[in-house]
């Protein structure tokens, strides 16, 4: 059996025993799905210690330097004069999916701990989680598009529910919209991804072909089809290609997700539970970020190299934007929210610089605020379970209360801020490093789009170290009086074995980042390689 | 022979290695130790830093004038880079590593004491010790990447300990307002990494700056005049982390931090890592970013200086008289002063942290007069003081040891250091156009208004009565010197006050041991004049300067109650010169001087206020566009939605002629499109 | 009459032939006799029986058309005087429409409104039998009489079915409108088809001289024809702008029968349609006359904007999904608007019709169980709902996200399916058109979550206070939902096992 | 001479006639009248097409089908509206309008 589709699977099969147990065992669900995700990282450890790196393992755009590959057949439709229509089971990994699905399982781990807090409906809560679970796993394995396309959607129900049933006051439209701004990119990309699917014939077979791969050559290309790299088709008078980047940019961006298609997530994050939050910030978001390089570096290379610049563009603004919004924000979790928009459009800017540093910085980005928005998010939790508000405004010096939580919390600003030591600095230095480096060796980024960057650093700064001082220091109030500070305990162990984890694989790969960039490294370089800077 | 001096070199890293990371596991242990308070925690940190010391010396000993030694390990690739961690130990570095932890030493030693009652001592000590492994691994690392870590690191060390006490709101905004300060640095500091990179493709700090630097052979030079951006982050980078002109306001206000805090961090080392990091990019820069330098340095170092005139609050007054001190550094960087500047650091480090241990023993004894007799006062203003000098000699001595260094007095180590910049300033000055003579008189006026304050300072804190008893007769004071932790360490810095310490000649700056370990400036030709008329002219000025400002702030007081005979001789003289003097000179540099102050308060910092509006009124309307433009632009979506479905909607009124008639007339509407086209 | 006599052997000979290609009508027509003679034997018992009888031979009747498939090696069969065309295509609507209705016939009296009525549904069960006879020749026909007949043979049936329970007030208004609406609008095909036959000359749409004789006439008379003719198949497809009646009469008809009208109908009718196109698709040239593809795209797009857009303020879930099948047709319209280039607009539009059939039969059902159950119509009754019947629940929301087109499910490789075969044909011809549609069917899927998002919004995210007026309802209802909602998902999983 | 125009003629007019019928009418018995008319319209138009289709007759043929189905549709009216006469008392169309938006 294939470790990945283990990987993918074993969720899913966790769900189903969830689904058939009676409901009068509901007090074992969370332990089911604890086992579950521990299972799950178990696997992706084995997976980590065995991936090899190398120039020979790189990934990208060879179908055989990827590796623990699994490919066979699902669905073949015979379509006529068309051909059959095949599509694959195809899974397997090169180092920049590796690092998403380590990550992932440890995040989800997280995630199964913090869901230990629901009281309500734990079937159908812990079925959800799991299938979002099989879902997220899934996409960054998948390297046949169809069956990305299919893991990408299958995200949707789940967290719709899982923010709709069980989120805050304003759940019904936090979630209504999350669905409908994903759905409406994810739509466009089935567009998209029909008509690659019908410009790229498999050289072996001759039959039209799903495969990310096969997309990733421009000889693949039926020589007059819309997405043909010679035929410089136009769709609405605008070149064919052009189009189809920009519609799966969008559909990626508004995941990630980037100013201006951003307002669905502050809305979900606040009103959605804390492990659905942990999972939406700490996985989801890279979903986007990863769909951007798999996908829209990988297939429209010549697009990404000239359209760099709006790409960087559009992360600078979502630094600022997304920073400066998180400066006015009252609402601790909307606070928060607003600091992934910023921190993502680090990634944004890394991927646009077309650097190996760059890319590299991006990914690790990644990686970190995978660890830190977790442990942010789930923080805030902390705090929200115990007396059910979150304003900035009503809690002041909570460090003499709860000197525990302070010191998480602590770790977890100076780590998001970008204190060296932590991944987030590695991150972002490298993504910065990478667009300093831009103007002058592939002219991709101007370097006021770098220096702009580097100012987000500094707002970062501002907004983390402004809550600290309000929320934290300073002495005692409360806006709920005695009957908060007796609510507001200090951690327990739980929240304690879950957060410390966290705390420790930040510092780890702030002083390691070799443990990240030493398997990421090689498929960098090959990406960087195949768009074109040779 | 080879072999065995590869050993060496090994041994010398694993030295300095190990000076480095003893604070860190101290740090660890401290963290680790149960309870809040803990005895252990102090002496576990104190303890570190000794075997910290006593390793540096003997790195010192290795290295220093010997060949430099470095080492560095992969530590990771990225891209087809290679990062590499080492310690490049060469004579600018054993120095500071020395320095850092020999004034880190009585600090700790100071501190078991000053701080060991506090509640949260254990995370205090846990904190001095992250500092002191910071700042150590700061002045002995390789790589530019890593020198940026620790760069922030120490910056985030000094965060936490400047709000140490994070109940006192004060303390916490202090400690925002240095770190975001210092934030701006950092943000230059990358950038001018991340330019160097792009130019050079290496982090090292070896190949860009050393013996065969990639920034003299290989030419700097990037489009659009990039390249300054990067002398500018420096420049961003050193003013903030040495509190230079217009970055320095946070200094003064982190001294809300624990005092042997402001000794250590804000007086000696932390803030000369901006001078540090000159020194050690010092390469890159040219002429005209030098003279940039030097004037930063100069208007600081006199601007500090005036505000310091009129401070009542003890600690504030060293806070700017520091800033003016490193406004001499820096000022001696620019006009190609390096050794000096390196030198005044290393001076200014001891007799400032003296100062400020001092001012913590004083400090520490009027809160406690405070607490006695429930006064609301604060402990720290100058006015309340007085008459201490009885009370608490060793600290007196020590407090008038250290001033007399930070005039610049012959006999002192700051002698040798400061006119030694003076000199350097004239020299440099030579032959260069007016305007640039305003650095060399600039910085001698300087150094009159240092001599002014630091007399002021000790006059009012040590002679005369002490003021509270004079307001309540009822209050007694009973101080003292406090403990062996207190004296073991003012008596040790004392004695590197002391210019045997660095030159065994008392008079010739140039004979400092110190100045040979650093290249000497080829450019200035040395104007003996200067050697002689600078150092007297200086002194002898001082010197009446310092009289003036006993007269004025001892005198006034004393006349009445006359006690000394030199003073009461010279009581008519002194009143005619105070009485043309307080119209002519002491007046306008009061008014100066609390000019500046305004200006530092509201120009400065009400400019910074201003960013911080502006910053949080963009947020504001980042967050309206959000919750308007942006999502009103959705609400438009779904109402376009709606009126679509309402229009749709509206046929269907359930009157099923009425339905025959609109799918008729639409279907008439196509046959007439039909035939229209 | 003797002019005719040597012609006649020939002409039986014709009738004997084309027997075996009507194997499946004639079972159907003996099926009809049989449960109107059950119907008199058992009296009012007889509903039972009638229904395993009708649901058993439809089975076979079923399995009768896959056996069909031997006859047509030798390709299509026209027979009964070019009356009627057998092609593997008809055949596999042919086999939906059968599956489809045996389900739907299961399906009847577990709609308790209906079950009620007091006269019984063995008069129903006829009559749907002879519908699924209409429909038969729908998708069989071939010539402009028997395209009329059989049309008019499903309307006459279909007005019946709508207006059965004649004690109830909104199923006979309903019942009125329709006839009303349908009786015009057969009315005016006829006199389109007149018209047609008049400009022709012929009735035969294969073969005859009907399309050359249409060319030579002024091209807006044969557009007049050709639009009035549409307007009676566009009432059974109920496209723009033949759609108003549509709410109104799913809304008032018994669920089941609402069920039937959006599903079987709408098959037969694209069968129909897709018969009658083929000529004029194929006949070089008519294209100037009379532009299907335009014609059928501005209509698919308007049809998609109006019923979806419209659903979004539905608070009936009657209504509402009478609405969502109007936007599904304008869906499936755009498959039909390049069936010409090969099968694949065929197969796209044979998945798309099964997949959208099967979920709007589970969803029809669902709404059934819950007015059975919970006495629910309108989406404010919904509210809380989903834990109390969670099994219905999840099965809904599984229906729904197949009726969306979202993965894992038959409806996400309907649409996938009917995307790409127009896909196929822009990348051809690069008709603009095309690609409007493609987006407007983006649009409107993003559209339709947001009005079928309501119900499990109500279902799960909202609580309610109600604890009375809760009826336990036959268990038969649950499970063939649960079927159908996991038959939509393996299908999801697995759709090459339809596809042959 | 009366030739095919003039059928042509009478038979548009008959059709208007009838449309104009079926929605102005506010009786469902008049309703049906005029869907009658319109269908009377087609058929004349059958018929009269019929006579240059000497060969399969078709228009003749079709004319009967038409005819028979349209009494079948119009019994089938006739029962609904009878329906709705007993529950709402009046058979005006435009009276009867529960079921709307």
């Amino acid at each position: 059996m294939n470790i990945l589709t283990l990987l993918i699977f074993t969720p899913l099969l966790f769900g189903l025993i969830i689904i058939l147990m009676p409901s009068d065992w509901r007090f074992s669900f969370k332990y089911i799905t604890l086992l579950a995700t521990l299972i799950q990282l178990g696997l992706s450890i084995v997976l980590y210690l065995q991936f090899k790196s190398g120039p020979e393992h790189a990934g990208i755009n060879a179908e055989d330097t990827f590796q623990f590959v699994q490919k066979s057949h699902w669905i073949s439709l015979n379509l006529g004069s068309l051909g059959k229509m095949q599509i694959d089971y195809f899974v397997g990994i090169d180092g920049i999916s590796v690092a998403m699905v380590v990550m992932s399982s440890v995040v989800m781990v997280i995630a199964a701990l913090a869901s230990w807090e629901i009281q309500s409906n734990l079937k159908g809560f812990f079925s959800l989680f799991l299938l979002l679970n099989t879902a997220v796993i899934g996409v960054f394995c998948a390297l046949d598009f169809f069956l990305f396309y299919i893991f990408y959607e299958l995200m949707l129900l789940p967290l719709y529910f899982l923010i709709g049933m069980w989120g805050g006051a304003r759940r019904e439209y936090a979630a209504i919209k999350f669905f409908l701004y994903t759905l409406f990119g994810s739509v466009f990309m089935l567009l998209v991804m029909i008509g690659l699917y019908l410009s790229v014939k498999d050289p072996a077979t001759g039959d039209h072909t799903f495969n990310i791969i096969q997309m990733m050559n421009p000889a693949n290309y039926d020589s007059n089809s819309i997405f043909s790299t010679l035929a410089h088709k136009t769709l609405l008078g605008m070149p064919a290609r052009a189009v189809g980047f920009v519609v799966l940019f969008i559909a990626f961006a508004i995941k990630v997700p980037v100013v201006p298609l951003h307002t669905w997530l502050p809305d979900a994050h606040v009103e959605a539970p804390t492990p659905v939050s942990i999972i939406l910030a700490g996985i989801l978001l890279k979903v986007g970020g990863y769909g951007i390089i798999r996908i829209c570096l990988g297939i429209f290379p010549e697009i990404a190299v000239s359209g760099a610049y709006w790409l960087g563009l559009i992360g600078v603004i979502s630094i600022l934007y997304g920073a400066l919004n998180a400066l006015a924000q009252r609402d601790l979790k909307r606070l928060i929210a607003y600091s992934s928009v910023s921190h993502m459009g680090f990634v944004l800017l890394g991927i646009a610089s077309l650097t190996p540093e760059g890319i590299s910085g991006a990914v690790m980005q990644m990686v970190s605020h995978g660890f830190l928005s977790t442990m942010l998010f789930f923080l805030v939790g902390v705090v929200y379970n115990r007396v059910h508000d979150r304003d900035i405004y009503h809690f002041r010096g909570l460090g003499s209360l709860m000197p525990r939580y302070t010191t998480f919390v602590m770790i977890a600003f100076f780590a998001s801020l970008g204190l060296p030591g932590f991944s987030a600095f590695v991150g972002e230095a490298f993504s910065l490093i990478g667009a300093f480096k831009s103007p002058s060796v592939n002219g991709a980024l101007p370097y006021w789009m770098a220096v702009c960057g580097s100012v987000g650093i500094l707002l970062g700064a501002a907004y983390f170290l402004w809550t600290l001082q309000r929320m934290f220091f300073g002495s005692l109030t409360l806006k709920g009086g005695e009957i908060w500070k007796n609510a507001l305990t200090d951690l327990n162990s739980r929240e304690i074995f879950s957060l410390f984890p966290l705390a420790i694989l930040a510092l780890v790969l702030g002083v390691m980042p070799s443990l990240v960039f030493d398997k990421v490294n090689d498929s960098v370089l090959a990406l960087v390689h195949f768009i074109g800077f040779k | 022979m080879e072999n065995f001096l590869q050993a060496i070199d090994t041994l010398t890293i694993r030295f300095a290695l190990a000076a480095v990371l003893l604070p860190l596991l101290a740090f660890v242990v401290n963290v680790c130790l149960p309870g809040k308070s803990n005895k252990a925690a102090g002496w576990i940190s104190t303890l570190a830093i000794l075997v910290s010391a006593v390793l540096s010396i003997f790195v010192f000993s290795k290295v220093w004038n010997q060949h430099q030694v470095h080492q560095q390990q992969l530590w990771f690739t990225i891209g087809e880079t290679k990062l590499y961690a080492g310690v490049l130990l060469n004579n600018l570095s054993v120095l500071m590593l020395l320095l850092v932890s020999l004034i880190a030493l009585p600090v700790h030693v100071y501190s078991t004491a000053y701080m060991g009652k506090d509640e949260n001592s254990k995370r205090y000590f846990a904190y001095l010790s992250f500092f002191c492994f910071s700042m150590l691994a700061l002045v002995v690392i390789d790589s530019l990447v890593l020198f940026y870590i620790f760069w922030e690191l120490v910056g985030f060390s000094s965060y936490l300990l400047i709000g140490f006490w994070y109940t006192r709101s004060k303390a916490v905004l202090a400690n925002k307002k240095a770190f975001i300060m210092n934030r701006i640095g950092d943000i230059g500091l990358l950038a001018a990494i991340a330019i160097l990179f792009t130019v050079y493709h290496t982090f090292d700090i070896d190949q860009l700056f050393g013996a065969n630097a990639l920034v003299r052979t290989t030419a700097f030079e990037l489009p659009g005049g990039w390249q300054y951006v990067a002398f500018g982050g420096i420049a961003l980078a050193v003013a903030a982390k040495s509190a230079q002109f217009p970055l320095h306001t946070w200094l003064p206000d982190a001294m809300e931090g624990p005092t042997s805090v402001s000794a250590l961090i804000h007086a000696a080392t932390m803030v000369a890592a901006g001078v540090f990091l000159l020194g050690r990019v010092y390469p890159v820069f040219t002429e005209s970013e030098l003279t940039i330098l030097a004037i930063i340095g100069a208007f600081t170092a006199f601007m500090a200086a005036t505000i310091a005139l009129t401070q009542n609050d003890l600690k504030r007054i060293l806070a700017y008289s520091t800033i003016s001190q490193l406004g001499f550094m820096v000022m001696a960087m620019g006009i190609g002063a390096y050794s000096s500047s390196l030198f005044h650091l290393a001076t200014h480090a001891f007799f400032k942290c003296l100062l400020f241990l001092v001012a913590g023993i004083v400090i520490h004894e009027m809160q406690h007069v405070k607490d006695e007799y429930k006064l609301d006062i604060d402990p720290q203003n100058v006015l309340y003081m007085g008459g201490l000098a009885k009370k608490m000699p060793l600290t007196f001595i020590s407090a008038l040891i250290g001033g007399i260094a930070l005039i610049g007095l012959p006999l002192t180590s700051g002698y040798l250091s400061k006119d030694g910049i003076l000199i350097q300033a004239f020299e440099w000055s030579e032959g260069k156009s007016v305007l640039f003579r305003l650095i060399p008189f600039g910085a001698m006026l300087t150094s009159w208004l240092t001599a002014f304050y630091v007399t002021r300072l000790i006059v009012k804190v040590f002679f005369g009565e002490f003021k509270l008893s004079q307001i309540n007769p009822g209050i007694k004071l009973h101080v003292s010197d406090g403990g062996w932790q207190y004296k073991l360490p003012m008596v040790f810095l004392s004695v590197c006050c002391l210019f045997p310490a660095f030159s065994l000649n008392p008079v010739l700056y140039e004979h400092a041991w110190l100045l040979n370990g650093f290249p000497r400036i080829t450019g200035l030709d040395r104007v003996n004049i200067y050697h002689t008329i600078v150092p007297a002219g200086l002194n002898i000025l001082s010197l009446f300067v310092i009289y003036w400002a006993y007269a004025v702030y001892v005198m006034d007081k004393a006349l009445p109650f006359p006690e000394g005979g030199w003073i009461f001789r010279l009581s008519y003289h002194e009143w005619y010169i105070d009485k043309i003097y307080s119209k002519i000179i002491v007046a306008p540099v009061l008014t100066l001087g609390k000019l500046a102050r305004w200006f530092d308060i509201n120009i400065i910092d009400g400019f910074i206020h201003l960013l911080e509006r502006i910053g949080i009124a963009f947020s504001k309307v980042a967050d309206w566009t959000d919750r308007n433009i942006i999502d009103g632009f959705l609400h438009l979506v779904a109402s376009i939605v709606l009126g679509i479905g309402n229009f749709a909607r509206s046929f269907q009124g359930g009157r099923v002629q009425y339905y025959l008639f609109s799918m008729l007339a639409i279907i008439l509407a196509i046959f007439l499109f039909k035939i229209l086209i | 009459m003797n002019d005719l006599l040597p012609f006649l052997p020939g002409l039986l000979k014709q009738v004997f032939d084309g027997i075996p290609l009507f194997m499946p009508e004639i079972y159907l027509c003996a099926l009809f006799v049989v449960l109107l003679v059950t119907d008199l034997i058992f009296g009012k018992n007889s509903a039972w029986i009638c229904k395993i009888i009708a649901c058993g031979v439809l089975i076979v009747i079923a399995l009768k058309d896959v056996e069909q498939l031997k006859l047509l090696l030798a390709g299509p069969q026209l027979f009964f005087s070019n009356m009627l065309l057998l092609h593997e295509k008809t055949v596999s609507f042919k086999l939906m429409i059968d599956v489809l209705s045996a389900v739907l016939l299961l399906y009847f009296d577990w709609d308790d409104q209906l079950a009620s009525h007091k006269k019984g549904l063995t008069d129903l069960y006829s009559i749907v039998i002879a519908a699924v006879f209409g429909m038969h020749l729908m998708v069989m026909a071939t010539n402009l009489l028997s395209i009329y007949l059989s049309v008019e043979m499903v309307s006459i049936a279909s007005y019946l079915m709508v207006a059965y329970r004649a004690e109830n007030g909104i199923s006979s208004e309903a019942g009125l409108k329709y006839v009303l609406f349908g009786g015009a609008s057969s009315a005016i095909m006829l006199y389109g088809i007149s018209l047609l036959y008049g400009f022709g000359g012929s009735l035969n749409l294969f073969g005859g001289n009907l399309l050359p004789g249409l060319m030579q006439v002024n091209p807006l008379g044969v557009a007049l024809a050709l639009l009035l003719f549409l307007v009676g198949i566009g009432f059974k497809l109920s496209f723009v702008p033949v759609h108003f009646w549509v709410p109104d009469i799913y809304q008032g008809a018994p669920a089941p029968v609402s069920a039937f009208l959006s599903t079987v109908t709408k098959v037969a009718a694209f069968g129909l349609l897709i018969n009658f196109l083929t000529p004029f698709i194929f006949f070089t040239g008519f294209s100037k006359v009379f532009d299907f593809g335009l014609f059928l795209s501005v209509v698919g797009i308007t049809t998609m904007i109006a019923g979806n857009f419209a659903a979004t303020l539905q608070n009936n879930l009657k209504r509402m999904l009478a609405y969502s099948s109007i936007g599904h047709t304008g869906f499936a319209l755009m498959a039909l608007v390049n069936f010409n280039t090969d099968k694949q607009g065929i197969t796209a539009i044979t998945f798309y019709l099964f997949a959208y059939s099967l979920a709007n039969i589970g969803a029809w059902m669902l709404a059934s169980y819950f007015s059975n159950t919970a006495n629910a119509e309108n989406m404010d009754d919904f509210k809380g709902l989903g834990f109390k019947y969670p099994l219905a629940s999840v099965a809904f929301v599984i229906i729904l996200i197949s009726l969306t087109g979202i993965p894992v499910t038959a409806g996400f490789y309907g649409k996938f399916l009917v995307f790409s075969s127009v896909y196929t044909v822009y990348q051809a011809s690069h008709n603009v058109w095309f690609l409007l549609l493609m987006i407007t069917g983006a649009i409107t899927t993003v559209v339709s979550l947001f009005y079928y998002i309501k119900i499990p919004l109500n279902l799960f995210l909202r609580k309610t206070e109600r604890t009375t007026g809760f009826a336990s309802t036959s268990n038969y209802l649950l499970i063939s939902i649960a079927i159908i909602s996991l038959l939509v998902v393996c299908l999801g999983l697995f759709p090459d096992f339809l596809v042959r | 001479m009366i030739g095919l125009s003039d059928f042509l003629i009478v038979s548009a007019g008959l059709f208007c006639v009838g449309l104009y019928v079926i929605l102005t009418k506010r009786n469902a018995i008049q309703v049906l009248i005029g869907i009658e008319m319109m269908l009377n319209a087609a058929i004349l138009n059958l018929v009269a097409f019929g006579k240059y289709d000497r060969f399969n007759n078709g228009g003749q043929m079709f004319a009967l089908f038409a005819i028979v189905l349209a009494a079948a549709t119009t019994a089938v009216a006739l029962a609904i509206i009878l329906n709705v006469y007993k529950k709402y008392k009046t058979i005006d169309p435009n009276e009867i309008h529960e079921l709307k938006d």
